[in-house]
């Protein structure tokens, strides 16, 4: 699969030629009847894990199976915060083996994914706050996770927007992760989907998987809007959808569903290079190249599978951030919207075998998994492909049974 | 009783509509069966009104009584009677499942007055104040707070919330009603 | 050049001149106008630089469609950037900037990006800047982000204020034109209650400039007696000024009313957002005239046809004297007459039709103009302003055959229904054909609560393009009796749709055709994504930001789809549309804050002696919502020494603790104990009356949430604390299991948290301090510890529990909050002569550490049981069940390798710092270091006079004097001894006496 | 955002004065149950996508928990019901039959 590597002189060469002579990013191929792997859902954590079993496993007879178009789902529409300042050890593993993937990404995969180690920081607005960041501070450093307790003054001199002075929440100091930030979310789907298109592997757009296909326990594959397709191993990487897919293979996840919001302003010229994080008050921002300042809201407390929130979410986000971030007020809203994500009884994800041989899930992400597409996809693809993975063992879909929780909540109120 | 406060000492403010604290109310949580004869007899004794149907506030001079949930009412008596009022209610309610709370130091009480009262309860209550009926009483939240609100004269209404939030609940209503900012033109 | 008419303009006051500033240059317009109009009328017609080449950009519309035209507007606390002229209002004294060009809007260094534009096609960005590594963040990006990102950053506060309001309707009808007009007047009449709202000041919509005839009045005649009557209506509200901004589930209607945008400083609030809540939406928002994709259809001068005639007729502005019209439809002719009537020059018509013969090209015609018929514009000439334009055969490959010389170029590519609010909760779109646009799916409307269609569409927001129709269908709609209003306008010919002109130009054309002139998407971009397989319209949207502007698309998104489509060869509907989202226009972040900002930002909860703490130098910390003093600050004093000072007070002599805010539940019934027990993980039931007990609350998870003093106040009623967050909670917890699982259980509850003020009196002069008040009987036999006693003391109504959290002797008495402020003084007064001292929370808490008692929230995290805190003796081995019980059986809870709690002694005296981890031999399987246990509270004790701390530790319980080492940064190490969490007072006796 | 009808007060809440409870005609298991019956009753909730049986409570209301019956595909609201329920109510499940004919019933 020669592929022609992205370059500035590749752009100008194609300029000569007003840029007729670009080929495509990834083919689009109709399914065969059987693959070793089949991957249902194109979205980050799908195509990293096929990119990785083909790289790290050479698995390269692989499909991912989308029934929408590629990237379309939360990883196509979230906040683009990457971290990993978590403060249990086997979060903290994951999320820091997925960013310092994220460093070399754009050259592993010759696709600029823009990943923007700007920094983030979370404000600690109450003594309770602070003590739990500090104890995070003290957890990373013996995770090998570099970040830092940073005083009032030191988050001012970062964030020169920002109102310290509260009066109802004065800003007490932060965590800080330097190497934090955010990347082009749509790029890093594509830029998988590219590299596993090259590979040899199948993507397959407006496919949707209609029923999984088992045998005496054992996955023999799955029914499309495309036909049936056999496979030896599936893995459902489907997010918001994981529930109903699990009700395909006849087994139960511990999954609720539901949606979570964030808007965007209106371009302006760049005013702040860091991501910021207020979990008192519930809301957090960055400043996306183009301009916009991307903000998070929250989910709604009810299951939802519409990616329409509702709107005193966005209210109770916007006023706190106003509160935060003064300047705000005088912005507009340009758009706003919903994604359906999963959750889980302690709010960690699921990296897992199930009661079907064969199939794998890989859900739970929730409100924070884009950070961890390139180390879950890794982390996946050494399940599947060895029957087990150090980052993976401790998030077994089995951990409720024996009360074996990951709850990263006890630092952090949330995990975006 | 001189040491007893109400929370904002009686503010008021003058905008499109007249807001004001009203000063400590007696206030008697009663829970029990409310279509028991014991309670119908209770709640006579206790303000001399019957037991208010669903939603609905039975007022008779400076007493009433409010339907606040299936088995749940609110007794409403001048600050000073509230103790003997409990006394009371303990006795008429004794031998049936019950239970009796003064509540007079866990409220505020606000009034809003004027042709445009109404004006002021739409910018801060989900609800639709203009369908609200005669005797009417409506537990909403005003804003980001806990309230119960009910047309309480020509043009007034009177809003319970509770004692905490009393300087929230009054810099809501002050801002609300600010002239200028009437909702609809006369 | 454009120009203010001598005469005309409907929407103008020209005995109101208003004066104003563009880039510091004063320009004078009138009442009526909009920026857009005022500032074509003095000439302006560049306005800007677009977001990635920053070539020049005028104004090319009228209304929300605008993707130019956006100014910074004001100054200080009341600047906001991209403000889209054509929809702002002029006020006297505006003050406005151009935005994104550097030095000038004239000349901008930024330009270059222009010469170089071949090589910055759609998505370079993903293809180039990846080495060296460190360059993106370094040296790329912030040279993209300076680049783009349009306006200026506001910097100062808001000077402006928001507000909510609710309203409730039957009927909410979207749109002042005459389709919402006539569906207004249709449902008004039977008494329903009816909202009319129209995003611009006034209403009419395009028939008042059309010139339509409606019941023999001219349309704008028609329109005022309507509005007369509908005003008559008290059933109807009508708002201006208040636009849809976006259509939520269960008829939720957000409406943005700019209530002082024009009139800015007034004191009124500047934006009120009206949540409506609407038994059914009528949409009947209009069209959006499209434009056509022709090399240099960006270039200043040129116009949407409906815009250009808009200028004329409503603001008596002339973009042009000579202006070309291109068009694929009748419409546009409108505009040549309107043009014609202000006595300006139409050079010519170009039609891209084969033949253009319908009534309005023949009144043109007869009005001697030349209607080119079959022909397109090659490409149009000139930079920063058209000098003239390139005809050619729009069949063709775009060969010159005239140039036609002019200054403004009106064109009309065909309509588009505006869908948005339609379209925002689900409902769908059908592909109409014959007039070549997306319009709404009777079919497949959005559903409300009850599974029925919530929003219908009429009139052009529907697709229905004449007036006669449109009244017709409007009436219908909104159930209107009888005949309904009839009206006339010139037929219309079918329209042609065009996508490319001309239909044959090459790359070298089409990358001058832009489809997103805010964004810079041209018609190559967009096949350069479908050649590179971005072939779903939501990879060309990414891809290529098409329609990503702040106008979000409105004018020429269908171009990029038809372009799309034609590149991918398949039809036009299987290509389909991009999401329609909330707002229909950008819509202020202060008006969604609303009133919540300053004071009133969050509900901010005060005990009843709050005030006092305010006055005394209270260092407040946030708990929940409520304030509590962390501790007093003496003037010149630390807060570390005035924690140190209050807990020697209270050490040695006696000090004063506002508890108020912990929760008070009653919990009252024959079934109240059985219930007790359930909720408690100890025995409740047993507890004698007069009695008090200290009680654990789990989740059904098993973890520890809340604990807190339980007082048996009479044979079927018990009073429970709970922690300060806990209030609220707890008592919805309670709630919870008597409503939905034990609901023949005889229990009722009262959370009467905030009936009474809390005050612990606590040292060794606490008795002395009550006695002296007088009243009760305080003594050690009269009133044992944990006990409580009901009287008046000094002459206060109060109930006082005989409990300690701080280890002394200590008293903690309610009294009804009224009084607590009264009392609280009185408590100062008496203890004067013991120098009494009120203490705070910080205080509080080393004080109870030294205990060795646990913090819900410091020893706990939500992931610790009871039995990790070592608090077996709470937990009730009697009972066969209680919340949390099963929970705590599960293989993890009973692992004996669990963390618990232990004392901890730093070697050296020092205080361990807050959240160490205590660091164990070896790394893990994912290389990290392994770990035995962390500290949960730590502190100087003045006490003992070192750091003591309590924590969790593996077997912690099992190794005590052990001593750990807790890695703390910089290569630091403190080592802590295991020892019992009890450092002071260990027989309690201070507690006892 | 949502309205759903109290059935204590009758009010016509809007989602505001409500809180979302979860999944509603759960079972407790408690001590002696088995593992995987207690992960069951805690954490492996149903989340269809479609109708779906859920516990609210009138939070800024008079404060009663009830249920209710949602399509959570579309958001619809097929009716409110007393939480003192065991299951939910006959006409209530014909109604969302008729509505929703390929519905595979409420347990
Ligand atoms: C508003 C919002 C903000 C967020 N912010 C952040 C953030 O700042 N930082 C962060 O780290 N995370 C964030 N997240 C979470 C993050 O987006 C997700 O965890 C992550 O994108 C999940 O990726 P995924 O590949 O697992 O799921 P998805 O990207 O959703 O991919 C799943 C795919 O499966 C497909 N699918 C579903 N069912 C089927 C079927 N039957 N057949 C075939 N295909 C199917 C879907 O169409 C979808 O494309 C946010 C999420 C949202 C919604
Ligand atoms: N012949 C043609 O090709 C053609 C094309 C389009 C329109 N027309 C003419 O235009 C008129 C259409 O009448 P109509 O009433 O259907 O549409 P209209 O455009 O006249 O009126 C729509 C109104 O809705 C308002 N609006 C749009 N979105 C809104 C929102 N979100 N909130 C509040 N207000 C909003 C607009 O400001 C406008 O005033 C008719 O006279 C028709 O003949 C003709
Ligand atoms: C980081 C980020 C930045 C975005 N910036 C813009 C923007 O500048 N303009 C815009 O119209 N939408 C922007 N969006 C929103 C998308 O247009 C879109 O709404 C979102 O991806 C959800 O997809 P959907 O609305 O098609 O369902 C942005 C989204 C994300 C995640
Ligand atoms: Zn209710």
């Amino acid at each position: 699969m020669g592929l022609k590597r992205y370059s500035v002189f590749a752009i100008a060469r194609e300029a000569m030629s007003f840029h007729q002579g670009w080929e495509r990013a990834w083919r689009s191929p109709a399914p065969k009847s059987r693959y070793d792997v089949v991957i249902v859902g194109a979205g980050g954590h799908g195509l990293a894990t096929a990119y990785y079993l083909g790289r790290n496993f050479g698995i390269t007879n692989v499909a991912v199976i989308e029934k929408g178009w590629l990237g379309g789902g939360n990883t196509g529409r979230n906040t683009t915060i990457i971290r990993s300042n978590y403060l249990q050890d086997p979060s903290a593993a994951i999320y820091e083996k997925a960013r310092s993937l994220y460093e070399t990404m754009s050259q592993d995969l010759n696709y600029n994914v823009m990943f923007s180690p700007r920094g983030l920081m979370m404000l600690g607005q109450t003594e309770h706050e602070v003590r739990g960041y500090k104890r995070t501070v003290h957890a990373n450093r013996l995770q090998g996770v570099e970040t830092e307790w940073i005083s009032p003054q030191r988050v001012k001199e970062l964030v020169p927007i920002i109102n310290i002075d509260g009066p109802r929440y004065p800003v007490l100091g932060a965590l800080y992760q330097a190497r934090g930030g955010t990347a082009r979310h749509d790029a890093v789907a594509w830029g998988y989907a590219r590299a596993c298109s090259a590979m040899g592997m199948d993507v397959i757009q407006q496919c949707e998987v209609t029923g999984v296909r088992t045998e005496g326990g054992r996955v023999k594959g799955v029914e499309t809007t495309k036909g049936a397709i056999d496979c030896d191993r599936l893995a459902l990487v489907v997010a918001g959808s994981s529930s109903v897919l699990a009700e395909m293979a006849g087994f139960r996840l511990p999954i609720e569903s539901l949606a979570l919001q964030a808007l965007v302003s209106e371009p302006i010229k760049p005013c702040m290079d860091v991501v910021v994080m207020a979990n008192t008050v519930h809301g957090y921002m960055s400043q996306s190249d183009k301009g916009e300042m991307v903000i998070g809201g929250g989910t709604d407390g009810f299951n939802n599978y519409t990616q329409r929130g509702s709107f005193h979410h966005i209210e109770e986000t916007v006023r706190a951030l106003i509160e935060t971030f003064p300047m705000l007020s005088r912005l507009k809203m340009l758009r706003q919207w919903g994604g359906i994500v999963d959750m889980t009884g302690d709010r960690s994800p699921i990296l897992s075998k199930t009661p079907v041989e064969g199939v794998f899930v890989n859900c739970g992400w929730g409100t924070g998994g884009f950070k961890s597409i390139p180390g879950s996809g890794w982390a996946m693809a050494e399940l599947m492909a060895r029957g087990h993975s150090p980052l993976t063992e401790e998030f077994s879909m089995y951990r409720f049974r024996e009360g074996k929780f990951i709850d990263e909540s006890v630092a952090a109120g949330v995990a975006h | 009783m001189s040491k007893a406060v109400s929370a904002l000492g009686g503010v008021s403010h003058k905008g499109f509509a007249t807001v004001a604290e009203a000063g400590l109310r007696g206030m008697i949580t009663v829970r029990g069966d409310l279509a028991s004869a014991a309670m119908k007899k209770a709640v006579k004794a206790a303000t001399g009104t019957a037991v208010p149907a669903q939603r609905r506030i039975e007022i008779s001079g400076d007493r009433a009584a409010a339907w606040m949930s299936p088995d749940e009412l609110l007794i409403l008596v001048p600050y000073e009677a509230a103790q003997a009022t409990v006394a009371a209610l303990e006795q008429a309610l004794a031998g049936s499942h019950h239970l009796v709370a003064d509540v007079s130091d866990a409220r505020a009480v606000f009034t809003i007055g004027g042709a445009r009262a109404e004006e002021v309860l739409m910018k801060l209550c989900p609800v639709d104040v203009a369908t609200l009926a005669p005797g009417e009483i409506r537990r909403t939240r005003a804003a980001q707070v806990a309230a119960a609100f009910w047309k309480s004269g020509e043009e007034e209404f009177t809003l319970v919330s509770f004692r905490s939030v009393a300087g929230y609940v009054m810099g809501l209503l002050e801002t609300a009603s600010r002239a200028g900012s009437e909702l609809f033109l006369a | 050049m454009s120009t203010r008419l001598q005469k005309g303009g409907r929407l103008i006051d020209r005995s109101k001149p208003l004066s104003f500033t563009f880039n510091g240059r004063r320009m004078q317009g009138y009442a009526g106008d909009t920026l857009a109009s005022a500032l074509l009328g003095a000439d302006q017609m560049m306005v800007g630089r677009s977001f990635k080449y920053h070539r020049p950009r005028g104004i090319i519309a009228s209304g929300a469609e605008e993707p130019n035209a956006l100014v910074g507007l004001g100054e200080g606390g009341r600047f906001e950037p991209n403000q889209r002229t054509t929809t702002t209002e002029l006020f006297d004294g505006a003050v406005t900037q151009s935005q994104n060009h550097w030095p000038s809007l004239e000349f901008d260094v930024g330009a270059i990006n222009d010469r170089f534009y071949r090589f910055l096609p759609a998505g370079f960005y993903y293809k180039t800047f990846m080495f060296p590594r460190f360059a993106w963040k370094h040296v790329f990006e912030p040279i993209v982000r300076q680049s783009a990102g349009l306006g200026k950053v506001p910097t100062d506060r808001d000077e402006d204020r928001y507000e909510y309001a609710y309203g409730f309707a039957d009927l909410v009808i979207v749109g002042g034109g005459i389709a919402g007009i006539a569906a207004a007047l249709a449902a008004g009449r039977q008494g329903r209650r009816v909202w009319l709202i129209e995003q611009t000041a006034h209403w009419g919509g395009r028939a008042v400039v059309d010139g339509v005839q409606i019941d023999g009045q001219d349309a704008a005649d028609w329109v005022r007696d309507s509005l007369q009557a509908l005003e008559s209506m008290e059933n109807v509200t009508l708002r201006t000024r208040t636009m849809a901004s976006g259509l939520y589930d269960h008829g939720y209607l957000l409406a943005y009313e700019r209530v002082a945008d024009h009139t800015p400083g007034d004191g009124r609030p500047r934006h009120r957002l009206w949540r409506l809540r609407a038994g059914h939406v009528i949409t009947a928002t209009g069209a959006i005239e499209r434009s056509l994709s022709f090399a240099g259809n960006d270039i200043p001068g040129v116009m949407l046809a409906s815009a250009v005639r808009d200028y004329v007729v409503n603001w008596g502005v002339s973009p042009g004297d000579r202006t070309v019209i291109v068009t694929n439809n009748d419409d546009a002719y409108r505009t040549a007459l309107a043009l014609l009537d202000a006595g300006l020059v139409v050079p010519a018509v170009i039609d891209a039709r084969p033949s253009a013969k319908g009534e309005l090209p023949e009144a043109v015609r007869a009005r001697g103009v030349r209607v080119l018929e079959g022909k397109g514009i090659a490409k149009v000439k000139g930079g920063k302003r058209v000098t003239g334009v390139s005809v050619c055969i729009q069949a063709g490959e775009g060969a010159e055959l005239e140039s036609i010389a002019c200054d403004a170029v009106a064109m009309s590519g065909g309509w588009s229904p505006v869908v948005h609010l339609w379209s925002h909760c689900g409902g769908k779109l059908l592909w109409d054909e014959a007039q070549a646009m997306f319009r709404p799916d009777p079919a497949r409307p959005a559903t409300g609560a009850d599974g029925a269609a919530m929003v219908t569409a009429v009139g052009a927001a529907n697709g229905v393009l004449t007036a006669h129709d449109i009244l017709a269908e409007a009436h219908a709609a909104a159930g209107g009796k009888g005949a309904a209003p009839g009206a006339v306008s010139a037929a219309e010919a079918p329209m042609m749709p065009v996508w490319v002109m001309p239909q044959g130009a090459g790359p070298k054309l089409r990358m001058k055709m832009w489809l997103d002139p805010q964004n810079d998407v041209k018609v190559s971009d967009v096949q350069l994504a479908a050649r590179e397989g971005y072939e779903s319209v939501e990879h060309t949207k990414r891809y290529t930001t098409l329609g990503m502007a702040t106008d979000q698309g409105k004018m020429s998104n269908i171009n990029g789809l038809a372009v799309l489509s034609d590149a991918l060869n398949r039809p036009i509907p299987a290509t389909g549309t991009t999401t329609f989202r909330p707002p229909y226009t950008p819509i202020s972040m202060g008006a969604i804050a609303g009133e919540a900002r300053g004071e009133i930002f969050q509900p901010l909860r005060r005990t009843p002696m709050h005030d006092w703490h305010e006055t005394h130098g209270a260092h407040w910390e946030p708990v929940g919502q409520w304030r509590r003093a962390y501790t007093y600050l003496r003037s010149g004093e630390g807060v570390h020494d005035a924690v140190n000072r209050e807990i020697r007070a209270v050490r040695n002599s006696v000090g004063l603790l506002d508890a108020s805010t912990l929760g008070k539940l009653i919990v009252k019934g024959p079934d109240a104990g059985r219930f007790l027990d359930m909720l408690y993980t100890n025995m409740m039931s047993t507890l004698p009356v007069g009695k008090c007990r200290y009680g654990l609350m789990c989740t059904e998870n098993g973890f520890l949430t809340d604990d807190g003093v339980v007082v048996r106040l009479s044979e079927d009623t018990w009073l429970c604390h709970t922690t300060t967050g806990g209030a609220e909670r707890i008592h919805g917890w309670m709630e919870d299991w008597l409503q939905c699982e034990w609901w023949d259980w005889k229990v009722y509850t009262a959370n009467v948290t905030e009936e009474y003020a809390q005050i612990a009196v606590a040292g060794p002069n606490a008795r002395k301090l009550l006695e002296k008040l007088g009243g009760m009987d305080v003594s050690k036999d009269a009133f044992p510890f944990m006990e409580w006693r009901e009287g008046t003391l000094g002459g206060f109504r109060a109930r006082i529990y005989r409990i300690s959290f701080s280890g002394e002797l200590s008293y903690e008495v309610a009294v009804p909050a009224s009084e607590g402020r009264a009392f609280w003084d009185a408590l100062l007064a008496a203890g004067e002569e013991f120098g009494v001292t009120p203490y705070g929370t910080e205080a509080m808490h080393i004080m109870r550490a030294e205990k060795g008692f646990i913090m819900i929230g410091d020893e706990t995290d939500g992931t610790v049981i009871p039995q990790d805190l070592n608090l077996g003796w709470a937990i009730s081995k009697k009972k066969d069940d209680y919340l949390g019980k099963r929970a705590q059986e599960r293989s993890h809870m009973v692992d004996p390798d669990r963390w618990k709690l232990v004392g901890l002694e730093t070697v050296d005296g020092s205080v361990i710092p807050d959240g160490a981890y205590a660091a164990a031999e070896g790394v893990n399987a994912n290389g990290q270091r392994n770990v035995q246990g962390r500290v949960t509270s730590t502190y100087f004790s003045p006490t003992l006079g070192k750091g003591i701390a309590m924590g969790l530790v593996r077997r912690g319980p099992d190794r005590m004097g052990e001593v750990i080492e807790f890695p703390v940064g910089g290569g630091r190490v403190v080592k802590a001894r295991i020892v019992d969490p009890v450092f002071f007072d260990k027989e309690g006796g201070k507690q006892n006496v | 955002m949502l309205t759903l009808e109290c059935p204590c007060c009758g009010v016509m809440a809007e989602e505001t004065e409500l809180a979302a409870g979860g999944e509603a005609h759960l079972k407790r298991y408690g001590p002696g149950s088995a593992d995987d019956e207690f992960e069951g009753y805690l954490f492996v909730r149903k989340n269809p996508k479609g109708v779906h049986f859920e516990r609210w409570r009138h939070a800024y209301g008079c404060g009663k928990w009830f249920l209710a019956a949602r399509c959570t595909a579309t958001l619809e609201v097929f009716g409110t019901y007393p939480a003192q329920s065991t299951e939910p109510p006959a006409e209530l499940q014909a109604r969302i039959r008729a509505k929703r004919p390929d519905w595979e019933g409420w347990k």
